[in-house]
């Protein structure tokens, strides 16, 4: 049984499909990468699969558990995390609270224990710093721990997204574009760090149009056009996929590609 | 069956009013997401201008011209003066700076003109029209047309000219607005012209209907804001339906239920439209997405 | 230095109230001042302004006992901000003459505490008394749900019973509605309707008398003292014609009889309100005139403008004194002193007050 | 020094020794209620504090609470024949009961609409005090038990006591008391998830917060303090009209809040002192009374973008660096 | 064409640029590349008049425009493509698009319009749709296209390619060039270095507020450390 199912998702927009009959699995540890043109319906998949829409058809499961629908912080608490294209950040809290709240599930009580400050509820507030701010270390971003998020420029607040998805201790982590903003260094890091959680066990299904850190990590790459699957298979065969070049990776993306797979 | 006209009668009298006073929020909420609490005061500066005006010897469409003139003349320094500083400042902030706008112009009304209650003639005459067993006012008929031309104009601004877009995306993303060589200043401005002198407006139609005093402007905010809600905020249509729609649910609650309970009815048509249809009824979707 | 303090609601719904109230007493205090002020000592006057509401009313009564140290206070424009203040002036063992209608406020008699305006229940009584006389028995009431309508209403139907009437329909408005041809088509639907009453202030009155005449309603329409000022003429216009109402001599000055003991006292006061603010008197002004003139006159009769107990047994014992209410006659379990005789009936013809009897 | 205390804690020293030292200020005893008015209201801000400044969530309603909670202290000693202490927990039961039931449709809604949402709540609440004259006095109101605090303590003491004075201390601790758990609040796991919702509700869904059921927290817990603020005024002033569910009492507990830094529950504090004591000081103005306090109002929106407290607070620490 | 000298500014009391010097010339392609968090987009910001300038001067086409409003600067050809794409998300893409040509009310706009749906067909597709309803990528091709939409003589782009498909990136540089044919300069921040810095003629380094190298393009892109910190090579 894997550990994320999807089978035969879709949703439509005003009549427009945006995604279509999609089947595929995630185990645990395993990297997947979905690409495909802008549009292509990338970042409404993760909206279905994190509980964001609805879907009109099919079905997400988790350890073979039916959680299509289910609210997010449901399939939060079940082991999957995500984070987003479009930056949501906690702005006016600091980039150590913004991951704190990420810590939510481990240290949540009953709130009159918080509004009383028993010990217990103390006890728990520091043992999240204390973790949270491993977590900023992590992405390299301790030294703004004490720094606004709305301070803070674009390519720190993807890093901060990816350490407040790693506080939820997800089984299975949801990279929405997480390189995107960063120059080639830093999305080497990125790579890295990647690599890592997925090395401790934990599956990532990610999006990326750096081709270089796809192609580079994925266990496995499935290419979307128009909402539907256009390909799928090992990074190698993706990559000399005509169709996939035609329609997403071009000529530069190609390059790109063969040069991360050496 | 004339009881059922009269209580129509009624409603849309009352209902026209406040959709002026909602079309009027409208204007300066698409400018700049604000609802703009003093607008209240714009309807009320427009009746009793016109009312001291007219009683200095000036003819009545005179003295409302220049009353419309000089509230939208204090649209304008209301902007300049303290929307305009302020600019960054969050919604909720803009806000109370609106409130303390509407303490500030009801108590220099109540210095410049005075506490009493005024109007001045119809535009008609007070002679009712009869219409199967029911009356109407002339003067409702003015309302009703009033807001009509105010919602037709609107309309057309909206949604046929390239300056009422820019109206928009100054509210939607002053930011955005500002790199593509929008004016957000002078686009502020106008949408506070312009909203006070359709307020000011307001005032001058209905004043002959329900009076005038220094302080009218608050329950008219109220009203009208819910009559804005309740249509849609941003919507000039919703603004016309949402204003008559709770004028008749008024006129209606008071002839057939309780007159003690005619405004807890409109608000629980609000409540129970808002909770299936959290947008008012024409109101659009903020498009964000993640 | 004598201290009298007052807070009125001379801003808010009930300015209409305050404001020739306010008016009123800083013309009497000039006036008192340039003729030597009370037992020799010059007045001063300390007024707050209380926006009709109760909880400010309550604050400004403990700053003017406890913080300006007054000797009496003259205010309360609503019977909400003087039921609010009662408590503070009878701890605090302060004369407090309120200018509200209702009769919750001088009955039960609370030892400091004392009124000027005719009560509501004064005013149903005089309406039906007239009623009564033109052989009206049925009627209908459309009354503001304001604290006075409110109260009005209720004295209304308590002492209706009294005048053999029945109240056969009964609509209410809101305080800033415009509209209310709703509730009135309801009442003129009603079978049996003789008369309508409308108990209320502020704008209500003049709109429900205009709806009245649109909708071609021709019964008697009786309003309330709570509408007894030129302005409700001029606001009401032409469907003000044939309204009657009970209201003080003030309204009617000069078509007082000659030998009328109100006449020159009135006839006074409305000059030098005039001349002092350029506008025309209500009788709200006139509960302010008599307020002070009675709290003047007991500090005199008492010949102290210290000792509140004293100046308290004066107030009391008011008697004959003459205001622009009617005639005053205190006692100790009467704190208004005024009786129905002091009403007069009026009646709106050619946009001028007339008095029927 | 002061800088090694806990945030939290400090912001309480500070306002235990403003309560304490206060008094000594006083030119009279009329001061004394100036205090207690400005601890009642201080106690309602809190709460919106709680919701507007952590939570993001606008209320133009809350005044329907209070008046939950002063009719409740109005009503339950002579129709229950309740004590008033237990009138008032009571009302914050009833509030907070009211609150849980509503809050769960109306905080769906967002931003403006959920503004007229509330304030239709509050209008409601609000017209049932007016309206049910039988019960409630109507308009005109109806007179309130006393809480006995004066009676209780002289028996204690055996002294002469002055209401205004006994209440001031007492409201002062009620107000220690709110200040305490709403800050207790702001650095807990609750608290964390409330001020996150203010700025995305999607983020802090994914991780795993229940974002209605937080809301919702955060209305009742509001709900709450409004309706203890709403009894203790009725408690107070042993008076009470429906004045105190209006609509203009929602926005001015509102404005306090945001006046004072919406996030901050010292900001609060200092809006609700602003905006009780400015009518006090203002009527030197006369007629220009309300000219002065609605420029007031403007001009601190304006200058001090975060609320008077906060920017106070940049501006001194920035001198302090300087 | 445009020339800053000395630029500095601040957020509150933190100082994020320290006196930054630059010119760009007219017809020029120029790239910036640096870390997260150099201050690339505070610069940009400070051109478009977003960004109040404490110190320093910016010129344009011989103007000092240091402190015009930024509605001036897109009327005298200075546009601006912007980070985090800010597009007016409620209004449909249309109307985004002749937003972009505000200031003008010519024939021309339509011209440009069908121009624009011509680089970007997608956008053809969704003309009525609220923009806000688009994917990322398609929201970065609009926030490009309407900056075209304003006739830049100067165009600022910031992180174009951010969220583009590898084949767009492919057409959004093919564009930049064929810029430079219609004369357009053009100054563009970019975290694809290697490819901004291939097209360009010349390239600017900024680290922490600061300019650390300027050069052309080709000497950079052989450059040890710009290889090593920018390239990852
Ligand atoms: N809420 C929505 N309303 C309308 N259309 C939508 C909505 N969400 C997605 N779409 C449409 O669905 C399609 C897929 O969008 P999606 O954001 O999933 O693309 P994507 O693959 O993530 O693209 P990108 O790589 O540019 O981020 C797009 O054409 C988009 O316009
Ligand atoms: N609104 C703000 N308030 C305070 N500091 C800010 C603000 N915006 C940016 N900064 C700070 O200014 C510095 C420069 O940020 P800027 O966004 O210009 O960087 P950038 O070079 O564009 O980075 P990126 O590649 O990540 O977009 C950063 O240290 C950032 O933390
Ligand atoms: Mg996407
Ligand atoms: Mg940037």
């Amino acid at each position: 049984m894997s550990l994320l199912g999807v089978r035969g998702l879709g949703i439509d927009f005003g009549g427009i499909t945006a995604v279509n009959a999609l089947d595929f699995d995630v185990q645990p540890g395993e990297i997947v990468s979905i690409i495909g043109p802008n549009g292509a319906g990338k970042t409404t998949l993760f909206n279905m699969i994190s509980g964001i829409y609805k879907p009109d058809r099919g079905t997400v499961t988790l350890d073979g558990d039916d959680v299509t629908s289910l609210e997010p912080h449901k399939l939060a608490e079940r082991g999957l995390s995500r984070t987003f294209q479009n930056l949501q950040s906690f702005e006016q809290m600091t980039a150590l609270e913004n991951v704190m709240v990420g810590c939510h599930m481990s240290e949540r009580s009953p709130v009159w224990v918080d509004l009383l400050r028993l010990p217990s509820s103390s006890r728990r507030n520091r043992e999240t710093q204390e973790r949270a701010m491993t977590l900023l270390k992590r992405v390299h971003l301790e030294k703004a721990a004490h720094m606004e998020a709305s301070s803070l420029s674009y390519g720190a607040l993807k890093r901060i997204d990816i350490a407040r998805a790693l506080a939820c201790n997800p089984r299975i982590l949801l990279l929405d574009e997480p390189a995107a903003g960063c120059n080639a260094v830093e999305t080497e890091e990125i790579d890295a760090l990647i690599a890592e959680i997925a090395q401790e066990g934990v599956a990532i299904l990610l999006v990326e149009h750096d081709m270089k850190l796809v192609m580079k990590i994925s266990n496995h790459v499935i290419a979307l056009n128009y909402g539907e699957k256009l390909a799928e298979g090992t990074p190698a065969e993706i990559s000399r996929d005509p169709k996939v070049v035609e329609a997403y990776l071009g000529s530069h993306g190609g390059k790109e590609a063969a040069d991360a797979l050496g | 069956m004339s009881e059922f006209l009269q209580f129509v009668f009624s409603g849309l009298t009352v209902g026209a009013v406040y959709a002026l006073v909602a079309l009027g929020f409208t204007i300066i909420y698409n400018a700049s997401s604000v609802v703009n609490f003093a607008q209240g005061e714009f309807v009320m500066l427009g009746g009793m201008a016109t009312v001291f005006i007219f009683d200095a010897g000036v003819p009545i469409w005179g003295a409302a011209a220049l009353a419309i003139l000089l509230t939208a003349t204090i649209g304008i320094l209301l902007n300049k003066l303290a929307i305009e500083p302020a600019r960054g400042a969050s919604v909720v902030n803009l806000i109370i700076i609106t409130i303390g706008a509407s303490i500030f112009l009801r108590g220099l009304a109540q210095i410049v003109f005075d506490k009493q209650i005024h109007r001045f003639p119809a535009f008609s005459g007070d002679t009712p029209f009869n219409i199967a067993g029911a009356t109407l006012l002339p003067q409702s008929i003015w309302v009703l047309f009033g807001a009509a031309a105010v919602f037709i104009g609107l309309y057309a601004f909206f949604t046929r000219t390239l300056m009422g877009k820019a109206v928009l995306a100054t509210a939607n993303n002053r930011l955005a607005a500002r790199l593509v060589g929008i004016n957000t200043n002078f686009i502020m401005a106008l949408s506070f012209a312009l909203s006070a002198a359709v307020g000011a407006t307001a005032g001058v139609l209905v004043t002959p209907i329900t009076l005038t005093s220094y302080d009218i402007g608050v329950m008219l905010a109220l009203k009208g804001f819910a009559a804005a809600m309740l249509g849609g905020m941003g919507n000039p249509f919703g603004a016309l339906v949402g204003g008559l729609l709770i004028g008749l649910i008024e006129a209606t609650t008071a002839g057939y239920l309780s007159s003690d309970y005619k405004d807890a009815a409109a608000f629980i048509v609000i409540l129970l439209t808002l909770f299936v249809m959290p947008q008012g009824l024409f109101g659009q979707k903020s498009m964000e997405r993640v | 230095e004598v201290l009298i303090g007052s807070t009125l609601a001379i801003t808010g719904r009930a300015s209409f109230l305050g404001d020739p109230e306010a008016k009123t007493l800083a013309m009497l205090v000039d006036e008192i001042n340039a003729a030597g002020g009370i037992n020799g000592e010059p007045v001063r006057l300390i007024q707050y302004d209380d926006g009709g509401d109760p909880n400010k009313a309550r604050t400004f009564a403990t700053r003017l006992v406890e913080d300006d140290e007054v000797v009496a206070v003259i205010g309360g424009s609503t019977t909400g901000t003087t039921m609010a203040m009662v408590p503070i002036f009878e701890e605090a063992e302060v004369p407090f003459i309120s200018l509200a209608g209702a009769v919750a406020i001088i009955d039960p008699v609370k030892k400091w505490v004392f009124k000027t305006p005719h009560t509501d229940r004064m005013a149903c009584e005089k309406i039906f008394t007239d009623m009564q006389a033109n052989g009206i028995s049925k009627i209908g009431m459309i009354s503001g749900t304001g604290g006075f309508g409110k109260s009005m209403r209720g004295q209304c139907m308590d002492v209706a019973g009294d005048f053999d009437i029945e109240i056969v329909a009964d609509e209410t408005y809101g305080p800033s509605d415009s509209d209310m041809t709703p509730q009135l088509t309801n009442i003129k639907n009603t079978d049996g309707i003789q008369a309508v009453v409308n108990p209320g202030f502020g704008q209500g009155p003049a709109i429900v008398t205009r709806n009245y005449r649109q909708l071609g309603i021709d019964l008697p329409l009786y309003q309330s003292h709570g509408v007894a000022s030129k302005s409700f003429i001029e606001l009401a216009g032409d469907a003000a014609e044939g309204v009657r109402l009970p209201a003080a001599a003030l309204l009617v000055a000069n078509n007082l009889a000659e030998d009328d003991p109100q006449k020159p006292v009135v006839m006074k006061y409305i000059e030098d309100y005039q001349t002092a603010t350029g506008e025309p008197v209500s009788t709200f002004g006139g509960h302010a005139y008599d307020a002070f003139k009675m709290l003047a006159a007991a500090m005199e009769t008492a010949g102290t403008t210290t000792d509140s107990a004293a100046i308290r047994y004066a107030l009391e014992n008011t008697s004959g004194f003459i205001g622009t209410a009617g005639v005053v006659n205190m006692s100790p379990d009467d704190h208004l002193g005024l009786d129905l005789s002091a009403f007069k009936m009026l009646e709106i013809r050619d946009g001028d007050w007339t008095i029927i009897e | 020094m002061l800088t090694r205390i806990p945030p939290r804690v400090r912001a309480l020293l500070i306002l235990s020794i403003l309560i304490l030292i206060a008094p000594m200020l006083f030119p009279s005893s009329f001061y004394y209620r100036i205090g207690t008015l400005i601890f009642i209201n201080s106690i309602a801000v809190i709460g919106l504090v709680i919701l507007i400044g952590y939570a993001g969530q606008i209320s133009l309603g809350h005044a329907g609470f209070s008046g939950i909670g002063a009719y409740a202290c109005a009503l339950a000693p002579t129709h229950l024949g309740l004590p008033p202490f237990l009138s008032l927990i009571l009302g914050a039961v009833i509030s907070g009961l009211l609150a849980w039931f509503v809050g769960r449709p109306i905080l769906r809604l967002k931003g403006h609409y959920l503004a007229v949402a509330t304030l239709g709540l509050g209008m409601l609440i609000s017209m049932v005090l007016n309206n049910e004259a039988q019960f409630t006095g109507g308009p005109d109101g109806m007179m309130v038990a006393s809480l006995g605090l004066t009676k209780g303590l002289e028996g204690l003491f055996d002294v002469n006591l002055k209401t205004s004075v006994v209440w001031y201390w007492f409201a002062g601790v009620m107000v220690l008391l709110g200040a305490w758990i709403a800050l207790n609040l702001y650095n807990s796991p609750t608290g964390r998830v409330l001020r996150s919702v203010h700025d995305s509700e999607i983020a802090a869904k994914t991780v795993g917060a229940d974002v209605a059921r937080y809301k919702l927290v955060a209305f009742v817990i509001s709900a709450v303090y409004a309706s203890i603020a709403g009894s203790m005024l009725a408690l107070f002033n042993r008076f009470i009209t429906p004045d105190i569910a209006s609509f203009l009492h929602s926005v001015e507990l509102v404005t306090m809040t945001v006046l004072g830094g919406a996030g901050s529950v010292l900001g609060g504090i200092a809006g609700a002192t602003l905006l009780t004591a400015l009518p006090q000081a203002l009527t030197v103005f006369h007629e220009y009374e309300h000219v002065m306090l609605g420029l007031i109002m403007m001009l601190v929106m304006i200058f001090m973008r975060d609320g008077l407290l906060p920017t106070l607070r940049k501006t001194l620490t920035r001198r302090a660096i300087a | 064409m445009l020339s800053v000298n000395g630029l500095r500014t601040r957020y509150g009391r933190i100082e994020v640029l320290h006196g930054i010097d630059l010119e760009v010339h007219s017809g020029e392609i120029v790239t910036l590349v640096g870390a997260n968090g150099a201050g690339k987009t505070t610069l940009l910001r400070c051109l478009s008049g977003i960004q109040p300038v404490t110190e320093g001067t910016i010129h344009f086409r011989g103007d000092n425009i240091t402190t015009a409003p930024s509605y001036a600067r897109v009327k005298q050809g200075l546009v601006q493509a912007p980070e985090g794409r800010q597009i007016f998300t409620n209004l449909s893409v249309e109307e985004n698009l002749r937003l972009g040509a505000y200031q003008y009310r010519d024939a021309r706009v339509d011209k440009d319009l069908q121009e624009a749906f011509a680089l970007f067909p997608i956008l053809r597709e969704k003309r009525n749709l609220p923009a806000g309803g688009l994917s990322g990528g398609q929201q970065q091709m609009l926030a490009i296209a309407r900056a075209l939409m304003g006739r830049p003589m100067c165009l600022l782009l910031d992180e174009p390619s951010l969220g583009l498909a590898p084949i767009l990136v492919d057409q959004i540089l093919e564009t930049v060039k064929s810029l430079k044919e219609l004369d357009v300069t053009v100054f563009v921040v970019e975290q694809n270095a290697f490819a901004a810095l291939s097209i360009a003629d010349r390239g600017y380094v900024m680290e922490t507020g600061q300019i650390l190298m300027a050069a052309p393009a080709n000497d950079l892109l052989a450059d040890d450390r710009v290889r090593e910190a920018y390239l990852g090579v």
